[in-house]
């Protein structure tokens, strides 16, 4: 526990609601040294692992030091995951070594990593619903008093983790599966946190997190690292890495291409070593066309929830819908799509009001929508793409509404194939053997089997990597330029900036501000945040 | 700070797979090849032991065939259990066999006492067993009843209810009795003079089912709806399938099925008995075991008629061939052997399939 | 293509012009095996095949008392062409069909203990008639209360014909010849002991007044036996059942059984296998049949086409240790 | 976040009330209920209902389905199922039996190879499941054939007669007995509160439940899985060993080979009513307890009303329904509180 005690006594400054730049010095000393820089704390060579026929990493090294944040980037499936898994002992190298503050060392089971004290926080969340926060936490390295558990021991380190990361107390003894995926999420990092850290691994924490709790995690790792814990840390929001990470590793195609200081890249320079070509990121300028809208909003309220959600979206235009995590923006997607009812107001959709009470009666009406988890709300996993694109449309894709036309599903997936170049070399392949981006698309080719009036993106490019982000941003503007009104949900502001005509941003459950595509990135965050004086953090203030 | 080099390929590369690893793959993921392959293993076992005399009886195809009767019953049962076990979130039916005495009763008042014409009784107990499924089907799909326990508790039910509605006696008036001609063996069209005679109830119950099973699986948008529930019901509601609809059919359609299997077992045994479907260790576990071993996966989205036929064949006649290779008591022994060791056997290879090559279809 | 069937051939080998001096395939197929009461008949069968000599005996049993089961062993002594397949059926309806192919095949059929009355059988190996059984338990367990009292019933399968028979003999039995007693309830435990058993502690309680109980097949007759003793209402609470000797015998020693029910279970088991010979040689019954010095004359009623063991007998502490089983 | 200024500066907080869920579930407290009514109905509708006549052998059937279901509701909380309970009955009771017979064995020994034996099948079973991989109820339902086979050799087409009394320490008699009270029964109850004990306040007992949770969290954090799962299904055969030596002392002096048959059906029914979740991470051998003695409460009591005694079965199958219906009702409501 001793990192976490430094971590505690720094607590106050955050509190002061202060911002923390990337330029602030530790408010605490640092009550642990540094280990020495010349041996490194973790020391990855010849990495090596496949999984069947899949090479996840052909040969990677990698070199971490104590204090320092040492980002992972790479596109999806690079095998940056795969990396931090055979660091934690999840999965067995088939070939390379590892060396630990110098010293070779075998990690065959989390256990023996767990005892270098290599803490991580895991893609995935890997809690357990029916058990407490401080259960989860203390998950097989409990407290005991003699034979038993010493639950108020547990509870009472749990609380300072919750407050450290600005959970509340109670939290300590709430079941796991009562909080939402973010809060979930923080109680992930809570749990890498709560032992004697030397090594902590995040592997895409912030996908899901706000952006103030992202601030909140920033703030925890620069503790850390203050008191000599090395920290890795993977995320595809290249951005936030400039205002975190000391140096960058990039990694391509299961090889890593190499390691750099942060000063010396640009978002662009990262980007395209992952992908090994050019970008570019000129926004699109469109003629948004003028009329009624298609979709609209007025009032809509969902007890709870969100509330008085007024917003329009007209055809060939892309609206986002920019919100924090928890401000309520999912809801309002899903209960557009008739996931959910609304409890007050109305959705009308070509000025008519409806009201949605399955996906399936959305789908009736012409709104599609591409859910946010991808693994859980949109892949059937181990069937075929042709599968996994005609599913929800299989009455149109049959005789007499009975029996499927197998011709015509071939024929309707390998197009859209096509169409958004999924790289596949068949239809029949299983979506599951696909990369995040690849079988993104393919969820995504599912929407527009019929063209949809009204099509709802709730994180698009969520775990995309940036290759197949621009792809799909480009599908997104060619369908408004087709006349579907599109509404993009996503708490990715660049994105947003990108893409968007107009940008609606929620709040506190209700829409807030409008902003039209020349808006800053300063001005939504702020909006957003909602405070005046909650100074935002833009690219360039950070880089 | 590190460049690596270009790796070369050090590891063996995928596409090089030897023949023999190839055929073992195979086998291995594909439940049907396996299961093809273990039938001519045990046809050509007891062949050769016929052959050198260890049997009581010739192990001939007119055995193969004339046990066939078993087949009816417990391949249209493990088709149930493959629509249910498809339809994901842990489905399985233990109430099959109780619905086979239930819905057998309801044939045997029908038909029976009451003088229904034939076609209408038949088609009353398939309706009624269809209720009986709609009753689990409702617990599991619109109430959210996990279907062990749905299914345990109306497993309970029926087999009580079936017991009480004839004072537990069986119905076997004259018109049950001549039923029997409906599972006779009879002699096929044209090359029927060369191959043994085959059980009838193979043409009028068991291939009409397979048949509208794999049409319904293959063919059909509720196959594929079907499947995509029990691969993923979550994906499969955002797709805008509607999950408790498909889910309850499934057993509707079990039920079904159970109540054709009435027909054919009140007819196989000239009786209608109220415990026709739980006596004994009942029907429902043959039939789950039939479905597993058929590489009906437990956790739903994977499973194939072909493989329920296939698994049901190898059970059949394993069986038929064990009763003549022990003589006495042993016999029926040994059948519990051979079943339990094709099963852990079925499912340890399942575990090793999974990790080898991650999953079997 | 001629080699995938044989059905076409004709078979003169087996059948019933057998001659003499030739052994007899004679198959029994018992509800289930593994119970004292088949397997007694099987060792009578086999002493039968040894002095007769030219039997060959055959015994095979399902695992559970389930006619679809039973089914199946029948149908591969149709395969094997037994000579005689002698059957003491689960579900006597269902196994006249199976009879009748046997038949076709050539083989001569029969039933014994249980009979199926509507099948084409030869011959009814019967113990006793329902009426012998049904009479003498209610006579032994009234002799205990004193021809008057409530008693209750345990029996075991709910659809086993031949129990249901005698239950509803006992049922008419007693209205007509002990009015003063009275059968207060009828309850079925399956073939589990101690379901029997706490199935009879519970009759006692809800009957307080009961003063006696029968056990209506061999496991249920230990367990109304053994809930007497455990309720420790020996003396003040009868039972009688149908019980092989050795589970009785502890009973029967401390009273908390007053008699069981029985014949002899291993001369059924000869006799049959005698029948079975005899049909197979195709030598007709005569009314009273010498069948060996421990059945000298056994009687055989031409109408009905059944061999009557002989009168049900009552087991007692006297006579349980002659027999073995 | 401007609230948080407003926050004082943060004083280590403990969280006051509740440290861990209460440590009664709903569901047992409905269970107490219903069988509290019961047993008052069925006090004023039969002559003898709550007697200790009565009531003593009720603990007494009580006891074995309760025991197994100790270990089956471990296993169920694993995410697991084990339906070879039955056969594994079989086998560990002839043998057993045929000690008690054959070798005239006294009553501590007895007991041992009772357990020892259900022990050695509960570890195959733990074995094939937990490093061969494979679905519980498949493998169970395979083993649970071989048992049957192992048992029926082991009887070899006879009955054991003439079991002495050595196990009447567990049986229905007065030597069952102490205060009143049946052995089979006080022994179930200590077994069961030991393991509710052990489930609810140490660490490996917590980790069943995160292994019923998500098996490969679990692994993620540290629990050795297999072990515990191969645990689990050895405890539920050590407890078949000793429900055995139950079943034999209240049976009778002979043993047939139908003993165990289908007490799989009645061990889950009686899991499942106690509220135990079918799909692991949750459940209660307090529940299994009170569900096992429902069950039997209904069987005895359909018969002493003098109802058809066929009827019992119907009756078990709605209490399942309605137990388990009322379980997810809650659920739901707590679901929906909590969203
Ligand atoms: N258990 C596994 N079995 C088979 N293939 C796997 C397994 N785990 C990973 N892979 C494959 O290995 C490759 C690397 O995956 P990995 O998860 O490390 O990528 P990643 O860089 O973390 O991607 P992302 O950014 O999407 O998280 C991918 O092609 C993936 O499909
Ligand atoms: N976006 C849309 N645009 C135009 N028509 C639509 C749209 N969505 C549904 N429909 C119409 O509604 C009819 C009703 O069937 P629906 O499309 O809901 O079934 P399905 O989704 O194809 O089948 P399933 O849900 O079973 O997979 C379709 O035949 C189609 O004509
Ligand atoms: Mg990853
Ligand atoms: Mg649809």
């Amino acid at each position: 526990m001793e990192a976490l005690r430094a971590v505690t006594a720094a607590r106050s400054a955050r509190e002061e609601g202060t911002t923390v730049t990337v330029n602030e010095t530790p408010a605490a000393p640092a009550t642990a040294p540094p280990a020495a820089a010349d041996t490194p704390r973790l020391r990855l060579t010849g990495i090596a692992k496949r999984f069947g026929a899949v090479r996840a990493i052909r040969n990677a090294d990698m070199t971490v030091q104590a204090g320092r944040v040492h980002a992972l980037v790479g596109e999806n499936g690079a095998g940056k995951s795969t990396m931090i898994k055979i660091v934690s002992g999840v999965e067995a190298a088939d070939a390379g070594r590892i060396e630990f503050d110098g010293a070779e060392v075998a990690i065959a089971t989390t256990t023996d990593a767990m005892a270098l004290g290599i803490a991580t926080v895991y893609q995935e969340p890997q809690l357990f619903a029916e058990l407490t926060v401080a259960e989860n936490i203390f998950l097989g390295r409990e407290l005991r008093k003699g034979p038993r558990v010493d639950w108020a021991a547990q509870n009472a380190h749990v609380v300072e983790l919750l407050e450290l990361l600005g959970l509340p107390a109670r939290y300590a003894t709430a079941d796991v599966g009562s909080l939402s995926i973010a809060e979930q999420q923080q109680v992930s990092i809570a749990k890498a946190l709560s032992g004697d850290a030397t090594v902590l691994i995040l592997d895409e924490p912030s996908a899901i997190l706000t952006d103030a709790e992202i601030e909140v995690l920033f703030g925890v790792v620069r503790r850390l690292t203050a008191t000599g814990v090395a920290v890795i840390y993977i995320s595809h929001r290249l951005d936030e890495l400039f205002r975190i990470a000391d140096e960058v590793t990039v990694m391509r195609d299961g090889e890593t291409i190499g390691t750099y200081p942060m000063a010396d890249l640009s978002v662009r320079q990262i980007a395209e070593l992952m992908v090994g070509g050019v970008l570019s990121d000129e926004r699109p300028h469109r003629e948004v066309p003028a009329g009624p809208p298609v979709l609209e909003l007025r009032g809509l309220t969902r007890d709870g929830r969100f509330h008085d959600v007024d917003l329009g979206v007209r055809s060939g235009e892309i609206v986002a819908l920019y919100g924090l995590v928890g401000s309520g923006v999912s809801e309002i997607a899903a209960c557009v799509y008739g996931i959910d009812r609304a409890t007050g107001g109305e959705l009308l959709l070509n000025g008519r009001p409806v009201a949605p009470r399955s996906p399936r009666e959305a789908q009736r009406l012409g709104i599609a929508l591409l859910p946010a988890n991808r693994k859980v709300e949109g892949m059937f996993t181990f069937q075929s793409i042709a599968f996994n694109i005609s599913a929800g449309h299989l009455k149109l894709l049959s005789r007499l509404g009975v029996f499927l036309d197998r011709a015509r599903e071939r024929t309707v997936a390998v197009d859209l194939i096509k169409r958004l170049a999924v790289k596949t070399p068949h239809e029949r392949q299983p979506i599951g053997a696909m990369s995040g981006g690849n079988a993104q698309k393919v969820v995504l080719a599912r929407q527009l089997v019929r063209r949809p009036d009204v099509l709802v993106l709730a994180e698009p490019t969520q775990g995309v990597d940036v290759g197949a982000k621009e792809e799909i941003h480009r599908i997104i503007t060619e369908l408004a330029e087709g006349g579907t009104a599109v509404l993009v949900v996503t708490s990715d502001l660049p994105e947003a900036l990108r893409i968007a005509d107009r940008i609606q941003v929620v709040r506190g459950g209700t829409t807030t501000r409008e902003f039209g595509p020349d808006a800053t990135q300063v001005d939504v965050l702020a909006a957003a945040a909602g405070s005046a004086d909650d100074q935002p953090h833009d690219k360039e203030a950070a880089a | 700070m590190t460049i690596a080099p270009p790796a070369p390929q050090p590891v063996a590369e995928p596409a090089r797979e030897s023949a023999a690893g190839r055929v073992l793959r195979v086998l291995l993921t594909q439940r049907i090849a396996l299961l093809a392959v273990l039938i001519v293993a045990v046809v050509v076992t007891f062949f050769v032991q016929d052959a050198g005399g260890y049997l009581t009886a010739p192990y001939d195809f007119d055995y193969m065939s004339a046990s066939l009767i078993n087949a009816v019953p417990l391949a249209m049962l493990g088709l149930a259990e493959l629509l249910v076990i498809m339809s994901g979130r842990g489905g399985i039916d233990l109430s099959v066999g109780a619905i086979v005495s239930l819905a057998g009763m309801v044939f045997g008042f029908g038909y029976g006492e009451w003088g229904w014409p034939l076609w209408l009784a038949i088609v009353v107990t398939a309706v009624f067993g269809a209720l009986c499924g709609a009753v689990n089907g409702f617990l599991v799909s619109y109430i959210g009843f996990p279907a062990l326990i749905a299914t345990l508790a109306t497993f309970y039910a029926y087999k009580s209810i079936a017991i009480v509605a004839n004072d537990q006696q069986p119905i076997s008036t004259p018109p049950i009795q001549d039923l029997y001609s409906l599972s006779g063996s009879v002699e096929l069209p044209l090359i029927g003079q060369y191959i043994p005679d085959v059980p009838l109830g193979i043409f009028t119950f068991l291939l009409p089912t397979v048949v509208v099973v794999w049409v319904l699986l293959t063919r059909t948008a509720y196959g594929r709806r079907l499947y995509a529930i029990g691969t993923n019901d979550v994906a499969a509601r955002w797709a805008g399938i509607e999950v408790r609809d498909t889910r309850f059919k499934a057993y509707v359609y079990a039920g079904l099925i159970s109540g054709l299997v009435a027909v054919v077992t009140v007819g196989q045994f000239a009786s209608a008995r109220p415990d026709a479907g739980v006596s004994g260790s009942g029907m429902a576990l043959p039939a789950i075991t039939i479905a597993v071993l058929g590489g009906v996966a437990i956790t739903g989205g994977v499973g194939r008629v072909a493989g329920v036929v296939l698994a049901t064949l190898l059970v059949v006649w394993l069986n038929a061939g064990i009763l003549l290779a022990f003589v006495g008591n042993e016999g029926a022994q040994y059948q519990l052997l051979a079943l339990g060791t094709v099963l852990v056997f079925a499912a340890l290879l399942n575990g090793l399939t999974n990790r080898r090559y991650g999953g079997s279809r | 293509l001629t080699g995938c069937t044989k059905k076409n051939e004709t078979d003169g080998g087996t059948g019933t012009g057998a001659t003499a001096g030739e052994t007899y395939k004679v198959a029994f197929v018992p509800k289930l095996q593994g119970v004292p009461y088949f397997e007694a008949m099987n060792t009578g069968g086999q002493k039968a095949a040894k002095e007769l000599g030219n039997v060959e005996w055959l015994y095979q049993g399902p695992t559970q008392a389930d006619a679809a089961a039973q089914a199946d062993i029948v149908r591969s002594y149709i395969q094997q062409k037994v000579d005689t397949l002698i059957v003491a059926p689960n579900d006597p309806d269902s196994m006249a069909p199976l009879l009748q192919q046997a038949k076709d095949a050539g083989i001569h059929v029969a039933t014994s203990d249980t009979d199926a009355p509507n099948s084409v059988r030869e011959v009814f190996v019967n113990q006793a008639s329902a009426e012998g059984i049904g009479q003498g338990l209610t006579d032994a367990l009234m002799t205990a209360m004193g021809g008057k009292g409530k008693y209750a019933i345990v029996s075991c399968g709910q659809t086993a014909e031949n129990l249901n028979a005698w239950i509803k003999v006992q049922q008419a039995y007693t209205k007509e010849k002990y009015p003063e007693a009275q059968i207060v309830d009828v309850v079925y435990a399956g073939e589990d002991q101690a379901k029997a058993t706490q199935m009879a502690t519970d009759l006692m309680n809800a009957h307080p007044d009961l003063t006696g109980l029968v056990g209506e097949c061999t496991s249920s007759a230990p367990g109304v036996a053994q809930a007497v003793r455990d309720a420790g209402k020996v003396g003040k609470v009868f039972t009688v059942g149908l019980g092989t000797p050795q589970s009785m015998k502890p009973y029967l020693a401390d009273k908390s059984s007053s008699a069981s029910i029985l014949w002899d279970v291993e001369n059924l088991g000869y006799l049959t296998a005698w029948a079975g010979a005899q049909l197979a040689a195709g030598k007709p019954f005569a009314a009273t049949n010498n069948v060996s010095s421990a059945l000298p004359a056994v009687a055989y009623d031409e109408s009905t086409k059944t061999m009557l063991l002989g009168p049900a007998l009552a087991i007692t502490t006297e006579n349980v240790d002659k027999f073995s089983y | 976040m401007s609230t948080q200024t407003l926050q004082p500066p943060a004083a280590p907080v403990t969280p006051r009330g509740r440290v861990l869920p209460s440590p009664v579930t709903g569901q047992e407290l409905i269970l107490v209920g219903v069988i509290a009514v019961l047993w008052v109905a069925l006090a004023l509708t039969t002559p003898a209902f709550l007697t200790a006549g009565s009531l003593q052998p009720l603990l007494v059937a009580t006891a074995p389905i309760a025991l197994v279901g100790v270990g089956m509701t471990i296993v169920i909380i694993t995410g697991g199922i084990d339906v070879s309970v039955g056969a594994a009955m079989m086998v560990s009771s002839v043998i057993t039996a045929k000690a008690l017979v054959e070798q005239e064995v006294a009553l501590p020994v007895a007991v041992l190879l009772a357990v020892a034996a259900g022990g050695l099948l509960g570890l195959l079973n733990g074995l094939l499941i937990a490093y061969g991989r494979v679905h519980a109820i498949i493998i169970t339902f395979g083993t649970a054939n071989l048992f049957l086979f192992l048992g029926l050799q082991i009887f070899g087409s006879r009955t054991v007669n003439g079991i002495p009394a050595t196990l009447a320490f567990f049986g229905r008699g007065q030597e069952g007995r102490t205060l009143g009270l049946p052995h089979a029964f006080l022994i179930t109850v200590a077994i069961t509160a030991a393991a509710w004990w052990y489930l609810r306040h140490t660490a490996g007992g917590r980790h069943f439940f995160a292994i019923g949770g998500d098996p490969h969290a679990a692994r993620l954090a540290g629990v050795r899985v297999q072990r515990r799962v191969l645990l689990a299904y050895v405890v539920t055969g050590l407890l078949v060993g000793l429900a055995a030596c139950f079943l034999i002392a209240q049976g009778t002096s002979t043993l047939d080979q139908s003993v165990g048959s289908g007490k799989e059906l009645a061990v889950i029914a009686a899991v499942v009513i106690g509220g135990t979740s079918i799909m692991g991470g949750r459940g209660s051998v307090l529940g299994t307890l009170l569900g096992a003695l429902l069950v039997q409460t209904v069987t005895s009591g359909v018969t002493q009303l003098g109802w058809k005694s066929q009827l019992s079965d119907l009756f078990v199958g709605v209490f399942i329904i309605v137990a388990v219906g009322a379980d997810l009702l809650r659920a739901r409501a707590r679901a929906r509180r909590t969203s």
